[in-house]
Formats: C-alpha cells, structure tokens, sequence
C-alpha cells in the first residue's frame, strides 16, 4: 500500500519480502483487550509414497477456519515445477506462498541453467525459508518430484526439519495414514498399486481425523517407458462425502423480499456518448459519490 | 544542459492543444511511420488519471518515466484525500520533478516537453504545458515541438479574443515564464468543439513538413464531460473521423486558393483593363 | 472481543447463472454503538469485478484506496479491466505481504470473467489465503449463521432474480441474529450487461 | 555500490541529441541481424548464430533466449548487455506472476525491460546498453512484436529486423509481409530475410529461430518437457495455451529444405 | 472418552536422540539411534543423525532440535568445502569443532543443538569434540550425548579402553546405544554407526534387537564371541521399533 | 469526558463541544475551545487523549491551511476528511498512535452541508447527526427520536439546546458551558444559543 509520501507500488516488479508496519498497531490493539482473529488453517491429511519409478503425492480437500469448514474442496497439492509437486498442511497463506516463492525461484533456476529442477534444490530453499522464520511460517509439507537422479520423497516441517523416506505423511491426520502406510507399504508397488494405497491412507485421514474431510487428490510423478516423467494430476478422484441431493429446495418466490430501493445501471450507457468512435478511456463512476444512475433509485411501495 | 534538451525538444513531433467551451482537444504529428508497425490510435497521448492526460513531445522513453511518475503521484493523492488531484496541483509535482534535474544530483534533464489537458471541478477545462526546465503555465491554447512558432501564431490569429493569448505575447516558443493561474471557464474563447479540431488539423497540416497530410501522421485526442455522468472522459478520434476531416480542411483550402486565385485573376483583368484603358487614352492623345 | 467484531459486519457472496451477487449489512458500529446505517463495504473495482471487505472498518477504508490506487494504474498500464481472478490474486498478494502485522479485514470478491463470462466467487483469510467457491463465501461476525443459510438455500443456476430473493434472504435472516451488524443491507446483482443494487428494509435496533 | 559516479555520463549534445545513445544504437547496427514476424496465429523471431570459432560448443550458445513461459525474445548487439536485461526481464515476469498468477501480457514486460533500459541514459555513471532486443509473446491480446532500443523507447511492429542487414531485411519484409500471414509462411519469410545479407551459406547451425505458437504435445516431451494430464485450466501453466519455444536445428532444416 | 494427547506439531521436531563418538586406534566411530519424536509421535524412525560434514573425513552426531541442527550442519558443511577449496586438503576436525562452537555460542540464545563432531585428518589422526548445548567445544576420547546418554555413562565409564581394535569399538559402540534405547523412551529404531579411519568413512546399521547385550568384546569378562548371551530380556516383549 | 454533538439541517451544519478542560479530578479551565477551523468553510471538533488532542488538530489545521496557500484553494469537506482520515489510518501503525476522535462539519458549495464522523482507529463516515465522548450515549437517543433531514436553523438549534440539556441533566460529570460553531454558505462563526 501506498503510504502518504511515496508513490503505490506501481509495477508488480517491486513486490516481495514481508512489511512488518502494523506490527505496533496491532500490539496496541492486542494490549486493548482485541485479539487477532486466526488465519485459515488446514487441518489436513497428506502423504506422500515412493514407487516403482516414481511418486504418488495425496491430500484432503478442506480447509478449516477454526471450528469452521472454510472450504470443502480446496487444492492442498501445489506446483513447485513440472516435474516436482509439494503437499501443504498448516496455515494455508503460508503453504500457497512458501510454494509459490519456490516455483518463482526454481523457474528462474531452471531458465539460467537451462535444466530442469530437482527436488533437493526445492527442498534446500522450503527449508532455509522456514528455518530463517523458526516456525513462524507454519508449513508441514510433503514434497515430491522426480529429476534425472530419479523419483525423491522428502518432509518439511514448519521449523525447517527435513526428512528423507520412502513413505511419508503430514498433518493432523497424519496418524490415521500413517498406521495404514506401516501395515501394508512395500517397496517398488505398481501405479494402482501406489494409488489405492495413499487414496487408502488420505482416506483414513477424511474419516478419522476432524480437521480432515471431503474428497481425495492424488497426483503422480512417474517416470515413463522412454524415460521423460510423466504427471498425472487426479483431482477429486474419489469423492466420499457427497452432500445429498435435496429433494425438494427453499425457492423463494420473487418479491418475497421487502425492498427499499432498486437501481439499475447498465453497462453500455457509455456507449452512445458520441455518434462515432468507440471510447478508449470510459470512465466508470467512482462509487464513493453515489452511482449516477441511468434510471432515478424507483422507490418500492412496501404493503 | 537544459537549454539543449529545449533543442532536442524543438526537432519533435510537433503536439498542440486548444481549450474550447465544450473540451479540450490534443494534436500531435506523429513523425515514427512504417507499414510494419502496429499503430495504435494513440502513441505519443497518454492518460494520467480519468480526468487528465498527456501528450508529449521530445524522448518517448523519458516520456514514459515521467508519465509513470505521473500516474503514481495523481492516484497518491486520490488515496489520501478520496478525490481526484486537481490538474494544476499534477502539472506543478511533473515540473518540479523536471526542475530538480537541472539544478542538483547531476542528472542529465529529461528531453520532454509535455502537454497537460484536464478538468476539475474548480476549474474547469484547462491546458497546461511543461518544459525540460520545469517551467510550466496555463494556456488556452499553444504549441510545443517542431515549428511552435509557426503553429503559436496561426493559434494567436484564429483565436485573437478580446483578451488575446494569455500567454505572454511574444514569449519564445513554450517557455512562458509568468506563472498564470489557470484560465476560469468563462474567458474560455466562444470556440466549440467542432471549431477547435478543426483548427488543430489546419495547423498541423502547415507544420507537418511533407505534401500530403494523412490520417497515419496525425492523432487526436478529446476530454469532454460524458453527457450522463458528468465526469471527465477521453476518446480518441480514429482513423475515419481524422481522414475526413483532413479532406475537409484540404477542400477548405483548395477552395480558398481557388478563390484566391479567381480575386488575384479577377485584380489582374481589372489591372489589365485599367492599363489597356490608360495606353488608349495615351495612344489616342498621342495620336493627332 | 475481537479485534474483527469491533465494527460488526455480515457479507455474502453468491453465484448465479451467469450472474452473481454480493451482499452486505450496511451498518456502522463502534464497539458496540451504532453510529450509522449507511456504511458502504461494497466497493465496485469495475465492470467485472466487486470487493466487500468485513473487519475494522478503518482498514476496509485504507485497503480500499489502496486497491482503488492499485486497479486504476492495472488500467492506466494494462488498457484493460482487471479480470475478477488476477484481482483475488493481486489482493492475496497485498495481504499475505503483511503476514506478521495483518490487516483485519476478510474480503469477498465477486466478479465475472470478461473472457469467459464464467462467474467467480471468492473470500480470504485476514493473511490472504484464497478460498474459490463454485457457490457462495461469507464473512464477517455472524458467518455460521450465513454458512447455515447458503447451505440451505444455495440452488446451481438461479437466474438475477431467484439469486436475489435467496441472497436477500439469507442475509437478512442470518444478521437477525447478530448483535453486531444488520441495520440496513445492500445487494448488487452483477451480471455481464448491467449491475442492479437493491437496498433492503431491515431491522432497526 | 557508493564508489560509482553520481553524475550523468549520458548528456545532451548542442543539436540537442544523446550521442551515447546514438553510439549504443551503433553498436546494434553492427551486430548480427535479428528478425521478426507476428502472424495471424503466433510469432517468429530469428537470429544469425555465427560463431567465431568451429570449437565453440555450439549448442550452449542460446540467442533466442525464453523470458517466461509465454514471451522470449532475440538480440542484436553487445551479448553481455543482453544477458543483464534478460536476467532483469526473467525476475520482473516472476515477479508479476507472483502477484496476479497469470503470464505478464507482453506489453508489460517490454515496459519493465524499457524502464530499465531507460534507468541507464540518466542515472549516475553508467552507459547505455548496447543492444537492441525483439520480444515475441502471446497474451489476451493475442501474438505480439515488439522492438525495445537502447534509449528505452520500444514500438509495436508486425514484422521487424535489427542488426546488420537492418535496412535489406526491412525492405525484403515490407515486400514479403502480407495481413494475417500464417505462421509457417512468417517462419519461411524470417528464414528468407535472414538469408538476404547473410555471408556465406546458411544452414540450421548458424542460425536460431524461436516460435511462440501452442506446443505440440509430442513437442512437449521430446524436448525434455513434461506432459501433464488432468492439470486444471485455470492453471495458467495449463499446456494448451501457446508457449515460447525454439526450433531444433531438425527443425529448422526442414525449413531450410524447402527454400 | 480417553483423548490420548494428540502430537504437538507446533512444537519444533526433536531429536530425543542417543548419540556418541568414540576415538580408536584407527581413528574414530560414530553411533547413534534412529528416532525423531514431535511431542509423543515418532515423525521418523529410521532418522540418521550421523551427518557428513566433509566426505570420508568429518561426521557428526546431531541431536537436540532437529531443524536447528540441520541447519548449523549445513552452514559448516558448506564452510568446510571453502576452507579445503582455499588449503588444497581436507580441513583439520579441529576447524569444524571450531566452527561448530563459533556457530553455536554465537547464536546460543535460539538455538537448541548439542553436537558431537567427529573425524580423521592427517594433522592429529582420529578426533572427537563435544559441542554441548551453551556453545563451548571439549575435545574428549569418548563422548556420548542426547536424552539416552544419561543411561550410559555407568556402562561407557566401565567398558571403555583407548585404542580399542575397530570390532571392539563398535561392538562397545553398538551395545552402549542399544542400552540406552532399551531404557530412554525418545530413542529408538535401528542403531547406525561410521567408522572413520584414513582409509575413509565406512556406514553400517543394524536392527536394534540383533544386538546381544553384556560386556563388549575384548573387555575383561566378557563371554567368548562364539557364546553369546541371548538377547536382552526385558520385562517388556521388546518389539523391533521399525 | 469530554461531549462532542453536531448535526446537519437544510443549509447549515450546527456543532457543540464542552469547554472543560480537566485533569483526573480537577477542572481547570471552563473556556476551553475543542474545536479548530480548518478553513473558512470547514471546522473540527476534537476529544480524545489529552495532550494527542490539541497537538493533533493543530498539525492538520496547519496543514491543510498550507494546502491552501500552496494551491490557492479550499480543500473540499470530503478531502479535508479523507485526509484526516489518512493521518490518523497512519499514525495508529506508528509508534506513538493519536487517541483522538473528532467530528468535521463543512459546507461545500456543490455538495451544501456536511458531516464526518472520525474515530481514532481512523474509521470514517459521513452521518447526518452524531456524537462523541461518553455522552453520546444519551444525546443519540435524543437526536434519533427528534432528527429531520432539511431543518431550519431554529429547528435545528432548539434540538441541539435539548440534547445538551439532557446531557447536563444526565450525566455525573457537570459540563457548563458548549461552545457553539454555525457553519453554512457564509463560514464557520461561533453563535450562542
């Protein structure tokens, strides 16, 4: 944001890094007796499995703000490049922008080297990022890829601990997947084989655990027969928890709502301005002063 | 050097304004022409905010940093105080920004002199020019760019209102050192719109240095207040509207030579006649 | 109390058969005083795309002219509207830059895509995190209340006129039951020709 | 880096001109000659690939340079000037997809690299750079060309040649150039410029000619790419939409074939 | 409804950890167990807290937070290969422990990092240092450390000859470990040992239950290699931790 | 605490605030002026912090009086707002936040009377009527119940006269004397009622 005496940031070109200004303003509040509210967190089940020739990421689909279900099928399987892709449980602004810096930096990496990422290279950076903020940046992630040295696992807490396994799972419903991973994981397991198996282990996740639920993604990394890697991205791939169809629904009929005043104003009013030319710069009213509008505001007699 | 950026300036595209009762009108020669390029209805005009914009004449690329600044201090202003800047107010912040590069920092100048048309709600339309010194005035008409003064004249004879220019007459070239305030609406000259491009499109077809003007050579822009809404909005003529009215100003002036042309012919008949009358009246007198 | 229930607030957003809508009380109070009925929450970016922002009304007004700022020089650079989803982005980005001192405010967004005249709802968290809805978002302080009311109501493909009755509704009887916002409300029906704003007769204590 | 002049090196001369520009636009016109062609469906750019020597690992020689998935660009003139602004160019695309998750249109990037470009005729001790670039992309606008020069200042252009042989190759284009030309004719036309000042013959390995056009999936994967299926299309790294990406010099000579 | 604590994951990954280090005739040995702990959740436990620091030359044993401590090894690793970039030959274990301490002391009040560098260099043959939580450096014959050290010292103290054969010390090695996971709940999983000598680090790991417990090899009263004692019978049917 | 009241009639805007100026228990002054003419159409009635107050209204009223010199023309009402808002929006993230709120009542010669009400978190909307300080609590009642857009001056100064007596009834603390500012068409003038 623009402060007074300098300009707004004008060019995107200039974005990145943290600004810390209201960090004063909000202890103020704070010591007011007004706490911050909490930031959308993912509960979150996701895991993550080494295969024959490649690896087989999952996740759940919610998102919750505290108690609250904020989102039934939100995306918790990020793009780091095309061939290295990252699970994020936590806080959910902080998972979305850890892997976004990173997609950022391995692109330019990989335009200045001319070669493609490879996963320790994303891990390196999620993990220096995350220890400079000491767990600040709430992110538990499950990443995986697979480079020229072949398919690679890894874990990344918040704090920046790294972990390097063959199976792998995150967040708070990490338990539920991991009992299933202990009991029937075997090394060098065909593609449906991984599939069922972490779709099996998500799906614990979605049923036992409460901060996990709805549907299940599934993205493999795999190398193919002739040796380039292939992606196959499988969302919502089982959907366990349709919501019933209702059977009959709460229409309202039009005019249930008592209105005070209605105000239409379309869009192409600009448009017969002068017989000729198309404007290049119509100005759209600025909506502090009220919307000049084509029709006067038809008060509603309410009977 | 300032005095050699206003140099560079004076080799320029030549760009105009002119401020009527009805809007403002923006007119520049366009000099970079080549079949191949993408053009685009505006090249050298640019828009600072819904109710300013800018033509400018000298280097493009110094043209966009300013324009740039520009933009960001009239949307600065609008952040803080939830109305648009004044145009008077942007005009002074552009110039002063050009002021310190002549005087500290040993910075080279920018190479740009620009045109300002807006209208606010204190004073209506205005016109406003800025040089690489970082002088600025209040015009209600005026040039910049090559041949300005061919340009500044023919504005001072169309528009010879009972207050003349409010320029300082004779000032050379844009550099109008008095710091005027801007012109009120009501001493705006009696011009209407129609009037204003007109006359734009005739002086740029005399200061364009090449036969025949057309419509890939000129572009024009025109601020006036949207019928409905009553807020400031620009539009550029297009090709069409630019090619007739070229046309209008060739016939205007085909039929001015003409009649030029039949008065000179007429003078001469009657010079000729007078003349054959006068050597009769010597002949027959020196005849007996 | 909370620092976002300080100024009381209801919003919702809602899609529609190529139409959405957004809603909003309109009421202003100050830890807990009413001090007006016709506070604006809902701003119009463009043609494409409208922002709501529930929380401290201080920072809905200085994000507001950050973003008004922000648009128009998109416009100025870009000779284009913002499309609804690079603003939810452009927006998550300012919010998440002030991830250690947050602004409290929860936005919702509202828009068509110009290109694919597709509708496209949105709300963040205070730190910008964007949660994409194919059906409605809510926020402000009586969001379990909304919540219940969508989910009840919500029917795919309602066309302006069925997408206002149910917005209406669902706002009007979710803020009924929150001390802190609903004198006054507002919805704006935005479709890809026109956008039609109705104020609606609420409760007023 | 407080050890750097502080005033201008860049001034105006008595008539009123930069000549460091005009010295920098020298070093453009003397270097290899670079073309390029916006067609109805995509962009070609094309550049002369001469190298000074037969040891020189041809294939580390990258002159058709990517910016981002969807804008790449050529350059005649000073190849580490180029590097600099390429590297620039390459940050200010990231940095734009960070904030708004789409592709920077193409207009946009050539103004960060002109600002820049700009930055260097009036900051303190620094000179111009010496090189001119033509940055092909395609965004909502559809396919487009631009030229950026060293004074900052860039244009829109259907077809374009810098370098050398600028003037043979402008007048060979406008001769050439037609309205909506295709993409495979554009590429045979740029080819066909580059060849009017070249000296000596020209074959797929001293030239570089670069396309923005949507990927062939098959393309995708031989070149070492990834084939994604099932990707979401809001995605803006979605395969379908058109990418930056330079011929194989098998490529080029099956053009070079034909001609 | 018993809620058996659900695993803190804001809390930081810890290394509950055993670790030691063991100068030998040859040069040094490392040991360690496997277990990483987040509050009552083993997040891994097949963990190597035997980090290489320079290759065949300096190893060390990490325990304490687990970020915290992969982060310091990776700044000294990356120092170490400047400093043999500048010096043409391997660096000294003297200048890792010193770097390690540097590191250490300076940042004390963040961090939570007990380490034990160990290694083989040409200057002073095999070498041990002990970094301790508050940043000082001790070069010792034999240190041990982490949460299951506690358990051990009696037996170290007990067993523990100079210049012990290579299969000595790491029977001493491995038994020491084994007890301490027996008794310390935070350790656990497989015992990983490295064995640094000129000729260069040489890896192992063994399950934990192969390990017969009693005297190690070649100390006074131990049984002959070929009757060994049958494995260690605790009152708890101890399962294999992986 | 201190009482800030004001409300908007047909063509003028009526604005009281107490003239009590107190420490902890001691009064002592009974003249104090909590208003600042920002320009000669637009005046600011100021409570809060004691110190924040005065040093707060001074530097906006210099200010915008700067503005004016430099522009040679009146901020609007709505700007003049805007910009107190911005200052205040601004310094709650400083270090040393003013605890000022403060009512601005203008007149605008396109737009005709306004009011802006400003707390010191920065939040700001115009209203018709309103009020400041722990007296609010009363006087909003009063002007809710008797308000009518487009009043007269008398209208509008007996309603005002009403909702300071109530206030001087009402509440503990005594606050005799209100300073009372017309502002309309011709200026802001101190009147007394």
């Amino acid at each position: 944001m623009s402060n007074a005496n300098n300009t707004p940031l004008p060019a995107p070109a200039s974005y990145g890094g943290f600004t810390f200004e209201n960090t004063h303003r909000n202890a103020l509040l704070t010591r007011m007796g007004y706490d911050a509210p909490n930031a959308t967190k993912t509960g979150t089940t996701i895991a993550g499995i080494v295969f024959k020739g490649g690896v087989m990421l999952g996740a759940d689909t919610r998102s919750t703000s505290g108690s609250i279900v904020a989102d039934k099928n939100c995306e918790k399987i990020h793009r780091i490049s095309s061939n290295i892709f990252c699970c994020g449980a936590g806080t959910a602004a902080d998972t979305e922008n850890v892997t976004g810096m990173v997609e950022a930096k391995l692109r330019l990496h990989e335009l200045k080297t001319g070669r493609k990422a490879r996963v320790v290279n994303a891990l390196t950076l999620l993990k220096q990022h995350l220890f400079r903020y000491q767990g600040h940046v709430s992110a538990a992630l499950v990443l995986g890829g697979v480079d020229h040295t072949g398919p690679r696992l890894h874990t990344v807490a918040p704090h920046g601990s790294t972990d390097t396994l063959p199976y792998v799972t995150m967040g708070s419903g990490s338990l539920a997947a991991m009992s299933i991973f202990e009991s029937r994981w075997k090394p060098d397991m065909s593609f449906d084989e991984a599939a069922q198996l972490v779709g099996d282990s998500i799906r614990a996740g979605i049923f036992h655990d409460l901060g996990s639920g709805s549907n299940v993604d599934l993205t493999a990394i795999y190398l193919q027969e002739d040796g380039t890697v292939a992606v196959k991205i499988m969302r919502n791939i089982d959907c366990p928890n349709p919501k019933p169809a209702p059977v009959l629904n709460y229409k309202y009929p039009t005019g249930t709502t008592a209105v005070l005043t209605k105000e239409v104003k379309p869009f192409s009013q600009l448009a017969e301005v002068t017989a000729i030319s198309r404007t290049i710069f119509e100005n759209n009213e600025d909506d502090d002063a009220a919307p000049p509008a084509a029709s006067a505001p038809v008060p509603m007699d309410i009977n | 050097m300032v005095e050699y950026a206003l140099e560079a300036i004076s080799h320029a595209g030549t760009s105009l304004g002119i401020v009527s009762k009805e809007g403002v009108v923006l007119a520049a020669e366009r000099r970079v022409s080549s079949k191949l390029l993408e053009t685009r209805d505006l090249e050298k005009t640019y828009v600072l905010d819904d109710h300013v914009a800018v033509c400018v004449a000298g280097i493009v690329s110094d043209a966009n940093t300013l324009v740039h600044y520009a933009r960001s201090v009239a949307q600065n202003f609008e952040a803080t105080f939830s109305e648009p800047m004044p145009v008077e107010q942007l005009v002074t912040r552009v110039a002063d920004l050009k002021q310190g590069y002549t005087q500290f920092g040993g910075l080279r100048p920018y190479g740009v002199s620009m045109l300002y048309a807006g209208w606010d709600r204190n004073n209506g339309y205005q016109l406003y020019v800025s040089d690489p010194a970082g002088n600025f005035g209040a015009w209600r008409a005026t040039c910049v760019g090559a041949n300005a003064q061919t340009a500044q004249s023919m504005l001072k004879t169309h528009l010879a209102g009972p207050s003349g220019g409010s320029g300082a007459d004779g000032a050379d070239g844009p550099g109008a050192d008095t710091h005027t305030s801007a012109t009120s609406q009501d001493d705006a000259i009696e011009l209407t719109l129609e009037d204003a491009i007109n006359l734009s499109v005739k002086i740029l077809c005399k200061t364009i240095e090449s036969s025949n003007v057309t419509s890939e050579k000129l572009e024009i822009a025109v601020l006036t207040l949207h019928p409905v809404s009553k807020k400031p909005v620009f539009r550029a003529l297009t090709r069409e509207e630019l090619d007739i009215l070229i046309a209008r100003i060739m016939a205007a002036e085909a039929a001015e030579k003409a009649a030029a042309e039949a008065e000179k012919a007429q003078q001469a008949a009657r010079a000729a006649s007078e003349a054959a009358a006068a050597i009769r009246a010597n002949a027959s007198g020196s005849g007996n | 109390m909370s620092i976002m229930s300080y100024n009381g607030s209801a919003m919702l957003a809602m899609v529609g058969r190529d139409c959405v809508a957004i809603a909003s009380d309109t009421q202003l109070s100050a830890n807990g005083q009413m001090i007006s009925t016709d506070f604006q929450r809902v701003h119009m970016v463009n043609n494409n795309v409208m922002i709501g922002m529930s929380g401290l009304a201080t920072d809905v007004q200085t994000l507001w002219a950050d973003f008004r700022a922000r648009t128009k020089m998109y416009k100025l650079r870009e000779e284009r509207d913002i499309s609804p989803r690079a603003f939810a982005h452009m927006v998550s980005s300012a919010l998440y830059q002030r991830r250690f001192g947050p602004y409290f405010i929860e936005p919702v967004i509202a828009g068509i895509d110009p290109d694919t005249k597709k509708p496209y709802v949105c709300s963040t968290d205070i730190i910008g995190c964007i949660e994409k809805s194919p059906n409605f978002v809510v926020a402000g302080t009586c969001t379990e209340n909304l919540y219940g009311m969508c989910e009840t109501l919500f029917r795919p493909d309602m066309d302006a006129d069925d997408l206002f009755e149910t917005v209406a509704q669902a706002l009007v009887n979710a803020f009924d039951r929150d001390a802190y916002s609903g004198q006054g409300a507002i919805v704006h029906i935005l479709t890809p020709t026109e956008l039609i704003t109705r104020t609606i007769k609420t409760r007023t204590d | 880096m407080a050890d750097r002049y502080s005033f201008s090196l860049t001034t105006f001369s008595p008539s009123g001109k930069l000549v460091q520009i005009e010295y920098a636009l020298n070093a453009v016109a003397s270097g290899f000659t670079s073309i390029g062609i916006k067609a109805s469906n995509g962009v070609v750019i094309a550049t002369e690939k001469k190298l000074s020597s037969i040891l020189i690992s041809e294939d580390t020689v990258v002159k058709a340079v990517p910016i981002c998935d969807t804008i790449g660009l050529v350059y005649s003139g000073m190849t580490p000037d180029a590097k600099v602004l390429i590297d620039r160019a390459r940050k200010a695309a990231q940095s734009y997809r960070r904030v708004f998750n789409e592709e920077p249109p193409v207009l946009q990037l050539v103004r960060d690299i002109a600002s820049v470009m700009q930055e260097y005729t009036q900051s303190g001790g620094v000179r111009p750079f010496g090189v001119s670039l033509l940055v092909a992309g395609h965004d909502h606008n559809g396919p487009a060309l631009y030229q950026v020069d060293p004074s900052g200042s860039y244009f829109a252009w259907k077809a374009a040649a810098i370098g050398k042989n600028m003037l043979s190759g402008k007048t060979f284009l406008e001769k050439r150039y037609t309205e909506n030309i295709d993409l495979t004719d554009a590429i045979y036309t740029a080819i066909l410029a580059l060849k009017e000042g070249f000296e000596g013959e020209l074959t797929e390995n001293n030239i570089e000619v670069a396309v923005v056009a949507p990927a062939p999936p098959e393309a995708a994967s031989s070149a070492g790419g990834v084939v994604v299926t099932g990707g979401n299309p809001d995605d803006p790294l979605y395969q379908t939409r058109p990418i930056f990406r330079r011929l194989t010099p098998a490529e080029i000579k099956d053009y070079l074939v034909n001609i | 409804m018993v809620f058996h604590q659900l695993p803190d994951f804001g809390q930081a990954v810890s290394l509950g950890t055993t670790i030691m280090a063991v100068k030998f005739k040859d040069g040094v040995i490392l040991a360690a167990d496997s277990r990483t702990s987040s509050g009552s959740y083993i997040v891994n436990r097949v963990a190597d807290k035997l980090t290489e620091l320079y290759p065949d030359s300096i190893y060390c044993c990490r325990s304490g937070s687990a970020a915290d401590t992969q982060a310091i090894a990776d700044i000294i690793r990356y120092y170490l290969q400047v400093h043999a970039a500048e010096h043409d030959a391997p660096p000294p274990v003297e200048i890792a422990a010193n770097l390690f301490h540097k590191v250490c002391y300076s940042n004390r009040g963040m961090l939570s990092a007990g380490l034990i560098v160990a290694g083989w260099d040409k200057a002073s043959g095999g070498a041990v240092y002990n970094i301790p939580q508050g940043g000082s450096v001790h070069q010792l014959d034999i240190s041990i450390g982490g949460s299951g050290s506690i358990f051990i010292y009696g037996y170290c103290d007990e067993f523990y000859r100079p210049d012990m054969s290579k299969e000595e010390c790491l029977d001493f090695c491995r038994k020491a470990v084994a007890l301490a996971i027996s008794r310390d709940g935070s350790s656990g999983g497989v015992i990983r040992t490295c064995v640094i000598t000129e000729a260069g680090a040489e890896r192992d790991v063994i399950p934990f239950y192969e390990v017969k417990i009693g005297p190690p090899m070649g100390a006074p009263g131990a049984a002959p290699a070929a009757a060994e004692a049958a494995p260690m019978q605790t009152d708890v049917e101890v399962h294999s931790d992986n | 605490m201190e009482t800030l009241i004001s409300l908007t009639g047909k063509d003028y805007v009526l604005t009281a605030s107490d003239m009590t100026a107190a420490r902890s228990i001691l009064v002592f002054k009974v003249n104090e002026d909590k208003t600042r003419d920002l320009s000669p159409h637009i005046t600011m009635a100021f409570c809060g912090e004691s110190g924040d107050t005065v040093q707060f209204a001074e530097f906006i009223q210099k200010n915008i009086r700067l503005y004016a010199i430099r522009n040679n023309f009146e901020l609007s009402p709505k700007a003049a707002a805007n910009y107190v808002r911005t200052q205040l929006a601004e310094s709650l993230r400083s270090r040393s936040p003013y605890a000022v709120n403060v009512l601005i009542a203008g007149f605008d010669e396109h737009e005709g009377p306004e009011l802006y009400w400003l707390d010191y978190l920065g939040t700001l909307c115009k209203i018709p009527f309103g009020a400041h300080g722990f007296a609010s609590n009363f006087v909003l009642s009063t002007l809710d119940n008797a308000y009518l857009p487009d009043m007269d001056l008398e209208q509008g100064i007996a309603l005002l006269k009403s909702a300071i007596k109530v206030v001087q009834q009402r509440m503990l603390i005594s606050q005799p004397n209100f300073q009372i500012k017309l502002v309309n068409k011709d200026g802001v003038s101190v009147i007394d009622i």
